[in-house]
């Protein structure tokens, strides 16, 4: 299973990973971070594909990606 | 022991290099020498000069208001220097291509025909080396030898041009000598 | 100990450059300098160097200063608007306490001027030049053989301090012939942690001059501040020619222009006058204390220079007003002769209050008339 | 669990001053990794311009040395020749790289410099406060353009990638865009291939990267994404504009 691991400390909830994400699972949190933005979170954890376009569209590195078993290779970055 | 001389011609007669060979054969008999040439545009076509020191003692100034010598090697040369040469000093002018002379009375002015000369032993080119050659043999500042030497340096490779450049240079330096004798009988 | 060869100053410097083991040279050509680069451009490559002609003066110091930062010994010569443009990466590097050695072949100026020589680059050389609170270091030889031992000079004070040397000298030194003779040194060689050569088994290695944290920047303010008081207690060059003691005359001079006084001084002296010759060689730090004290028993300075009166303000500093400074210079290329600065001093000897520039006086009397 | 992306080394974990959304974030990752993946990060040298990039010193993981404006490309030159065994890389934007630093990077690609140049295009000023570049767009409104570019009076935009596409030297050419994650996928095998060439010493790689500004375009970075796809993509291409001729390198421009 994969996994997107958000630092809401780095994030400045720009949206940019909310709009890459192909299976629409991420948004914005309620409470603001210690720097004043909405930080980015995980809706719907378990519909993750592990594609990490999220962490590729990230500009502040604040998301990653974990994984437990076997990944396909969608695609070459 | 301090020699200047200032060496004056149009660009492409050789006044730089007869100035360096001079000051490369103070060198090598254990001199302190100074080459100044004149720089830039009037380098190419204009009148071009180069002062000359040699002494004994380290150099200090290498510019001066009167120069103890001058070798000019064409018109426009005769009319900027020949009024600044020091009374009592050398005035050589290469008679080939100046018709005119030097009116003053309380320097020595040898006229030679430097062109010419070259020209007898195959090429006008070395007219420089007559200039040179006149120049030493007045003033014996540095040796026949020494010079030869530094022109067969420079020209060692064509054994044509440096028997013409020798030969040249002897001419030349008889020239001087007895063009010298000559000016000082002429002043007395 | 080498063998003495008859040398153009370009030539000289380029030599001594790479006898000091300099690396590479960034240039770009300008009259009176540019056989400096023609004659680097074939031997460098004989001894593994890099030259390399920039697209401009702004670009060969800017390409220094990276070089410097990878940890290179390198220079490059110019001509005083080439120098102008210089001042940003000039100011850069003495920001991020980079070393090199840049020769500046003083011509003629302002903008284009002529290409003859002149000393008008001297408040620009020993005031830093360029923007910011920075001061370079300025050596300016008076012979070609001079020339080349400073300019191996130039490059241990530029690692030793990390900072910008600069040789100062004109078209005459770059022109002229001389003999010259390079002396068999040891030349230093000073390790350089913090150049940017990779970062290998160390934390990363920043070659910087922002410092957006005012504290931050004026702490390193008064780092170069210690800095350029140590150059000025220990960097500090002079000579003292002809009479000491009481003097009639002074005269104060440097470069090429102090060759000249010495001549005068050797002619005046043969006439009974008492006259000395003081000439700075290191222009910044310059030697106010030692021409202070050269000048304590001299009844008047004759201040001579081929500009209209640039060194004569660092001349009356170090005399405190103790005597008189007087000036005699010229300027547009021409030199003056002994004979002009003989005269000069003897009016100055007389009595005469002496302010003037070559022939200044008088052409203002036909312009005015 | 294994971390399948996670942050390179190649970057110092620090917070980055950046905007919210603006790509200089994204960009520096990319190249970051770029340098981890290709083992290069012990013998890098970056150089960071004057513009928002002006601390991107802080950012990079290897040395990095900073540049006055524009002369990031003289800087290059001087390390790359002193130090071939290096990695040399600018990191520059419009105003640096297009505009005061023109001579540098023309004269830098034409001389075939082996370094790669990584340029920041975003259409504005972002550092100095929104105002107009050499790259901004026809019309587009700037504080020196309040009315919007007038091309009769300050010109089209600069195709940089086209220009030095003129040059013969240059071994490639190509601009990539970082407005969204396909892009961004491209745009990182670009930078790869710009420093595989570097270290085949191959002369002169460049990169353009078109980029958002969303604080001085005054859009959201998703509105600015789309400004980026609608209107400069269609006048600043996409794609590789010049490729290394087939075959082995050869030390034709200068010998090291």
């Amino acid at each position: 299973m994969p996994r997107v691991l958000i630092d809401s400390v780095l994030c400045k909830g720009c949206e940019r990973c909310v709009g890459a994400c192909p299976q629409r699972i991420l948004g914005l949190s309620k409470e603001l971070n210690a720097k004043g933005y909405y930080p980015a979170l995980v809706l719907h954890q378990p519909r993750c594909i592990g594609c990490c376009l999220c962490a590729i569209t990230c500009p502040d590195s604040a998301v990653q990606v974990g994984l437990n078993g076997n990944q396909y290779k969608l695609f070459e970055y | 022991m301090l020699s200047e001389v200032t060496f004056a011609g149009f660009g492409g007669q050789g006044v730089m290099l007869a100035g360096k060979i001079l000051a490369h054969a103070g060198l090598d008999e254990g001199h302190e020498v100074v080459w100044l040439p004149s720089y830039g545009p009037e380098m190419r076509g204009g009148t071009a000069y180069c002062n000359v020191v040699i002494s004994d003692k380290p150099i200090g100034s290498p510019i001066f208001a009167a120069p103890a010598a001058v070798v000019v090697m064409n018109r426009p040369s005769l009319d900027k220097f020949g009024s600044r040469v020091k009374p009592g000093g050398l005035l050589i002018i290469n008679s080939s291509l100046i018709d005119a002379t030097s009116d003053r009375t309380d320097i020595h002015v040898v006229r030679v025909p430097c062109n010419e000369i070259a020209q007898g032993f195959g090429s006008a080119k070395a007219a420089n080396m007559a200039a040179l050659g006149a120049y030493c043999g007045a003033t014996k500042v540095v040796t026949v030898d020494s010079v030869k030497a530094l022109v067969k340096e420079t020209f060692g490779a064509k054994p044509k041009v440096l028997d013409l450049n020798y030969k040249t240079l002897e001419r030349g330096w008889q020239a001087g000598e007895e063009g010298l004798a000559a000016a000082k009988k002429k002043i007395k | 100990m080498g063998e003495k060869k008859l040398l153009k100053g370009c030539e000289a410097i380029g030599e001594a450059a790479i006898q000091a083991g300099a690396k590479a040279f960034f240039g770009y050509p300008i009259t009176p300098q540019s056989e400096v680069p023609e004659y680097l451009s074939k031997r460098l490559p004989e001894v593994g160097g890099v030259f390399l002609q920039a697209e401009s003066e702004v670009a060969a110091s800017n390409m220094l200063y990276g070089a410097a930062g990878a940890g290179v010994r390198i220079f490059t010569t110019t001509s005083s608007p080439g120098y102008s443009l210089m001042q940003e990466a000039v100011s850069y590097m003495a920001g991020s306490e980079l070393p090199c050695v840049i020769v500046n072949i003083v011509r003629g100026g302002p903008g284009l001027g002529g290409i003859l020589p002149g000393q008008g680059d001297y408040k620009q050389a020993t005031r830093g030049g360029g923007h910011g609170d920075y001061r370079t270091p300025v050596l300016a030889p008076s012979t070609v053989q001079e020339a080349a031992d400073l300019m191996i000079d130039a490059f241990d004070i530029a690692d030793k301090y990390r900072n910008p040397v600069l040789v100062l000298g004109d078209g005459l030194i770059g022109q002229m012939m001389e003999p010259v003779e390079f002396k068999q040194r040891s030349t230093q060689v000073v390790e350089k942690p913090w150049a940017t050569t990779g970062a290998k088994g160390r934390p990363p290695n920043i070659v910087n001059s922002l410092y957006l944290d005012a504290p931050t920047l004026e702490r390193h303010n008064i780092k170069l501040k210690a800095k350029y008081d140590a150059i000025e207690k220990d960097e500090r060059r002079w000579e003292e020619y002809g009479n000491t003691g009481k003097l009639d005359i002074l005269l104060v001079a440097y470069g090429t222009v102090a060759r000249v006084c010495k001549t005068a001084v050797d002619e005046m002296t043969k006439q009974g006058i008492r006259v000395g010759l003081f000439r700075p060689i290191s222009l910044y730090p310059f030697p106010d204390a030692e021409l202070r004290s050269a000048a304590r028993q001299a009844k008047a300075i004759l201040d001579i220079e081929l500009s209209t009166g640039q060194m004569i303000d660092d001349v009356k500093a170090a005399v405190e007003g103790r005597v008189p400074v007087h000036y005699y210079g010229r300027v547009g290329g021409i030199v003056c002769t002994p004979e002009e600065v003989a005269f000069h001093a003897g009016r100055v000897i007389k009595g005469e209050q002496v302010y003037t520039i070559g022939e200044y006086a008088g052409l203002v009397t036909a312009l005015t008339a | 669990m294994e971390l399948v992306f996670k942050n390179t080394t190649g970057l110092v974990s620090v917070p980055r001053h950046y905007c919210p959304g603006c790509t200089h974030g994204v960009i520096h990752r990319m190249v970051a990794e770029v340098i981890e993946e290709l083992g290069v990060r012990e013998s890098a040298v970056g150089i960071s311009p004057v513009g928002c990039s002006v601390i991107a010193y802080n950012y990079f993981n290897c040395d990095m040395q900073q540049a006055a404006h524009g002369r990031a490309p003289a800087l290059a030159t001087g390390i790359k020749r002193v130090r071939p065994d290096l990695t040399v890389f600018t990191y520059q934007g419009d105003g640096d790289l297009a505009s005061i630093g023109t001579a540098e990077t023309v004269q830098a690609a034409n001389r075939g410099e082996k370094v790669t140049v990584i340029f920041v295009n975003n259409a504005i000023y972002g550092m100095t406060g929104g105002q107009m570049a050499p790259t901004t767009m026809p019309g587009q409104v700037t504080t020196t353009s309040p009315a919007g570019r007038d091309v009769n009076h300050c010109g089209y935009p600069i195709r940089v990638v086209e220009l030095l596409a003129t040059l013969r030297t240059p071994a490639y050419l190509v601009r990539v865009s970082a407005h969204d994650e396909v892009h961004l996928v491209q745009a990182k095998q670009a930078i790869r291939k710009a420093f595989r060439y570097q270290l085949e010493g191959r002369c002169f790689s460049f990169v353009e990267v078109l980029s958002i500004c969303p604080t001085n375009w005054g859009l959201s970075p998703a509105e600015a994404s789309q400004w980026l796809a609608n209107t400069m993509i269609p006048y600043y291409p996409l794609g590789e504009i010049k490729t290394p001729d087939d075959g082995p390198v050869t030390e034709a421009h200068h010998a090291q």
